[in-house]
């Protein structure tokens, strides 16, 4: 157990945050939340901000154009940005985490050539085609159907959750190529151009009241053959690949933030003197110890990482525990709001330093921890098929509806 | 004793879902969201025409003379079509207002209590003629007054949580108005009843479209409501609304039956009001926790389609919190019952 | 909603009241908990003073030789016994709960006479005989066999959570006459004379400490046909008749008891102190207001039986909702105990009212209400399917292990 | 960085598993419940020989000097064996004393904080030679003393709640003996720590028999553990068991390497004693509630059996409520966590 830095991270660290220190005061304002073009002008000057100083793709190999930093270098990376304020993945995060990952392993050289450099430079945004209304949970289920004609595949269909579609220029897209049963045995993997006709881009309103998700309705869209990643029917395991890279630091940034919201929620119950209640304190510290271990469960799993190269139960344990502990800690700054919490624009306060928007926003995202990215029900059925080595329940099999 | 509700009862109900079901479907109530003023006049008048404002007023008065449990069943009902406006503080007030009674004036409730160094809100500042003002925790034995709309100065909040429960910040604490009962006790506990009754209802209506969802919904070949991880949620839901349901029946029928008070108090060592005060503030606490929970497991059910604005579960989490919060927490009702448990 | 006693139910429960004022300081003072033979003596004379009194089986028809008391006397009945502190119905629960009213119901004539009389009169002790080690939650696939050989049952097998075995008179005992796989439909129930040869009675210890169990072993046990209550491979159904009977009132006086038990925490933790911790008070108050909806749920199901004949749902939630809040109160009650809740013999105390004995084995109890008379696991799956109409998880067939 | 055990961890780990595998198999364990000592001399001079007593004790001093961690990964170890006596105690002391570091003398441990009016207890009457006194919370900078158990009148407590925990009644509170050491924090820091590590085996012991019996025990033609409802449950406690395991690690590691305390403290605004105690105190509320839960999740997988004495899961249970109790509660963890959240 070595918690201490080698010099070549403590060196990595300094270096980034020197250049953080200097480059992120030449950053713009950030654009309206609700404002896509201006938030892809923004997010995409980031992406050749870092891609001109070496930490574009940071967790990509060095063939691929990427920075091939160990999982410790990605991890103090994460750290450092969060705790700068500097922006997030953004609108890129398909392309740098996902499509882009997949295409280096998967991919032949001619789509790597095309479309690695672009992911890396910002140039070249990318949104998701996998969920679709009748295959959320169960993935393997999806009915988009893409038909061979020529050169061609014609794709018919609809997806859902697709980040950010109204900006994006690629998709990459699961579709059925497979008998209707064929299940896992019957996916393809596909790049498709965003500019192809038959697309239709519907944003889909969250209960936050955000546009940041859209629904695709896809109708005959045509895909040419040579956009498609991997073997027809080759799709679920090309897909696995790119999942495996999620795991291990996936949340890294939003439990840092979690943990400058506790902070901020501390010094909130002082200055409203619910710090008094010893109950309201309790809970402060039992939240303030789950992130805390969080954390530290983090580092064991990028060290598990770093050696063996497989991130081990770590990453799988903490989306469960994180969700959870997220949602304690939206209830409790509800909690202490009172009043104030029921009003989503920013009240006039005096002395206090309230943010209510920010907690009232950040309590109804939390409702999200428990489902996206794997509802904490299929998270357990991990846990203990994987981890605990419980049996699988009796498989159901026959026509779905 | 038949701890049930009478055939006057039941009709009452069914006669008051059927209006609502013609009246206030959910097109209807979603018509509205998000709009500064959320309440439609003329389908308020047809709530007044039905007797739900002068619920409470006695037949000398006009009104229908009758007692918590009617009023409580009226109020389950409407919450559980998620009907908005100040219907709590129309409802009292309709005993004593006949021009809240019958539809005309709309009242909200305001309580000093709350607070602290945080700001405060109006509820519902442009459905409202005007405010009961409860008196705050500390004032004793000050009574409630009555305030018109149009004597408050506030600035409107351009989003609320509850896209059915538009909101103004005060620019100061309300002054004193008119005396409307001389004695708050009755009247605050009456206004955390009747509230405890809505979130019954509020807590039925995202049970019972989890219910409904988790039989459509496939995935893995079979409904997702015959997984176990599906069914022991919901069923956890439907314990914790039938505790909040029975517990608002029962201080119900104490608060009209204060002989039962009288004997049920002394069992616990409590005076009839004691009594009935804890009855209220259990009813409120355990309504509380049933509609923010039965909301919370119905977005989980729905997953990600529980997210978006289209599902109405939101809507029902969103007026849970606000009727969890205003008058009086949870904690604060756990505290008032731990005062009375001797 | 009318919670006014009328006068029939304000007279029963005066009259009520005065008998047990007068008889209870008659009773002798109670036995030790291992004193089996010591118990029996005084729960079946208990039972006598019932049965002159006209009390004995308070909830069996009038023909049956019972009261037939209404609903609501039936809870006026358990309610003035628990607060007057007179005796549970101990040793004699399975017959006047189980084996008799279910012999009224499907036995015969020849059964009726035999049995019934000395079951109210408190001569008899009974036992029961379902649940095998093999066969808990699902009890339909129970395993000790019954072949047939003449005028007898020949019975092979073991059952457990057998209470009191030691000193019962008589067993009500379910058998497997059907094939190993027919379950529901290859069960028989039966009247075993616990003097039979062939039964070994093996106490069972539990975790605290006490043998209120036992196993029976069975080896070529020979029951008389006459014995059978019901078809052969009909018990099944002739067993739900009995279950029928548990809901409603079944956890009355534990309820009543539990209300006790936190009137009693309050106290102490005023003594102590700990009252001052509005976290605590407020654990204190929903606890309070747990129960007390326990308690108006049980007055709307008697109702509701009183009504219609039919329970309703309340029972099943209340198995499920009182299980987990008495859980809450032992957690809280050991938090607050400290140190002297480590203690299960009594501790010498100045000035405050501690009982720790007592609360410490409480809690050690509480982990059993989850599990006693069906777990929480198929609670929720019966409400779920029953009042939720949920559909039912797809069966698996098939040998079991 | 490397936060993993390093190779020489996982020797000493596997090394003292393989000796408790083959000497403190359960029957062993369970052969001494209940009885009024629980230490057989013999065993406890074995663990001796292996270092466990002399793991803290400096190598100059004839100890293994080594550092919290390898003492954590020791005691995990011990707690899923259920290895009873005073080990913590007698860790800590063999710091300092060979008699201790060498098994010849049983140290307990002892702090005058808990209890009030409460009665207060003394663990391991009978087999512990003496006792570290920590000092009472209001004490200030009062030194940790060591006293031998021939000097405090005591009552046998006939029946303790854990059969592998006898107790005894002080007669009085116990005053000072000769000094062990002059500052008591990082005393009650390490003996917190190292049963919080404890308490992470306890919770290993009953997940892993807990899992064990799921995939054995079949009911409706299925292994229990195919269940939802099962593999939720314990799926569950895995997430409490690691993140309490890794929280003790990251405490034993800070306070093993100061100068990570230092960098770490600097980011939540906390000196580095600060840091390490908000660690410390995080594991042992985290292990509390993962011993507490995963007994209590054992109990009832294993059904009606969890509730009989000869399955082993209530010695888990009954061994975490003692640990969540005597050197300070999950309550008392959770306001030091709080005072240091800034």
């Amino acid at each position: 157990m070595d918690l201490r830095a080698t010099p070549a991270e403590e060196a990595f660290r300094a270096d980034l945050r020197a250049w953080l220190a200097t480059t992120l005061p030449t950053l713009p304002e950030k654009p309206a939340h609700t404002d896509w073009q201006a938030r892809r002008a923004y997010d995409t000057h980031w992406q050749e901000l870092l891609f001109a100083a070496g930490y574009a793709g940071i967790d990509w190999p060095l063939e691929a154009g990427g920075r091939g930093a160990s999982p410790v270098e990605q991890l103090i990376f994460k750290e450092e940005c969060e705790r700068a304020g500097a922006p997030y993945v953004g609108l890129g995060f398909v392309g740098l985490l996902h499509a882009g990952p997949t295409i280096n392993a998967e991919g032949n050289e001619a789509q790597r050539t095309t479309y690695l450099p672009k992911i890396l430079s910002g140039e070249h945004v990318w949104c998701q085609g996998f969920s679709e209304p009748g295959a959320g949970s169960d993935l393997a289920s999806l009915r988009t159907r893409a038909v061979r004609d020529g050169d061609h595949y014609v794709v018919t269909g609809s997806k859902i959750w697709t980040s950010h579609a109204e900006v994006a220029d690629y998709c990459e897209l699961l579709v059925r190529t497979g008998t209707e049963e064929s299940r896992h045995k019957g996916i393809t993997w596909l790049i498709m151009d965003m500019k192809s006709p038959g697309i239709e881009v519907r944003p889909l309103k969250t209960i936050s009241g955000s546009t940041e998700f859209a629904e695709l309705f896809l109708d005959d869209v045509r895909i040419p053959v040579e956009n498609r990643v991997g073997d027809e029917n080759d799709g679920w395991r090309v897909t696995m690949v790119t999942l495996s890279f999620e795991r291990g630091t996936g949340f890294v940034g939003e439990l840092l933030e979690s943990m400058r919201l506790l902070r901020s929620l501390t010094a909130l119950a002082k200055d409203t003197g619910a710090f008094g209640d010893p109950g309201i304190r309790r809970r402060i510290g039992q939240l303030s110890a789950s992130f805390d271990s969080l954390w530290a469960l983090t580092k064991r799993t990028v060290s598990e990482a770093q050696v063996t190269g497989i991130p081990g139960i770590g990453g799988t344990v903490f989306k469960l525990a994180y969700s959870e502990a997220g949602q304690r800690l939206a209830d409790l700054s509800m909690e202490l709001l009172g009043e104030a919490g029921l009003a989503m624009s920013p009240l006039a306060t005096s002395g206090v330093d309230l943010n209510n928007d920010e907690w009232v926003e950040a309590w109804i995202k939390s409702f999200n921890l428990t489902i996206a990215a794997g509802t904490s029900q299929i998270q357990r059925n991990i846990v203990s098929e994987r981890i605990l080595g419980l049996p699988k329940e009796p498989q159901v099999t026959g026509g779905s509806k | 004793m038949n701890f049930q509700l009478s055939d006057d009862q039941v009709a009452l109900r069914d006669g008051l879902l059927s209006l609502l079901d013609g009246r206030y479907d959910l097109d209807a109530v979603r018509s509205v969201e998000g709009q500064a003023s959320v309440v439609e006049r003329s389908r308020w008048a047809e709530l007044a025409d039905a007797g739900v404002f002068a619920i409470l007023a006695s037949e000398a008065d006009g009104g229908l003379g009758l007692g918590r449990v009617e009023a409580a069943v009226a109020l389950e009902a409407l919450g559980a079509h998620l009907v908005p406006g100040p219907l709590v503080g129309s409802i009292i007030a309709g005993q004593r207002m006949a021009s809240a009674a019958s539809g005309e004036v709309l009242v909200g409730l305001h309580s000093r209590s709350a607070g602290g160094s945080l700001p405060r809100l109006l509820e519902l500042p442009n459905d409202c003629d005007g405010y009961l003002v409860l008196p705050g925790t500390g004032e004793g034995a000050a009574p409630v007054t009555y305030v018109e709309r149009s004597t408050l100065a506030t600035t409107q909040v351009p989003t609320s949580l509850d896209p059915l429960t538009p909101l103004a910040q005060l620019a100061a604490p309300i002054a004193d108005g008119e005396e409307f009962s001389s004695a708050a006790d009755p009247v605050r506990r009456d206004a955390l009843l009747l509230t405890a009754a809505y979130e019954v209802g509020l807590a039925s209506f995202s049970l019972w479209r989890a219910v409904a969802y988790a039989k459509d919904r496939h995935q893995f070949n079979r409904p997702i409501g015959s997984f176990q991880a599906i069914k022991h949620l919901l069923a956890d839901e439907l314990a914790r609304l039938e505790q909040a349901r029975v517990a608002v029946a029962y201080a119900a029928t104490i608060t009209d039956q204060p002989e039962v008070a009288v004997i049920d108090g002394e069992v616990n060592g409590l005076s009839a009001t004691e009594c009935t005060w804890r009855a209220v503030a259990s009813a409120k606490l355990l309504a509380d926790t049933a509609a923010l929970s039965a909301a919370k497991t119905a977005v989980q059910v729905h997953g990600g389609m529980g997210y978006t604005w289209e599902v109405p579960i939101h809507l029902a989490m969103k007026r849970a919190r606000v009727l969890a919060t205003t008058l009086g927490t949870s904690d604060h009702m756990a505290e008032i019952v731990a005062a009375l448990t001797r």
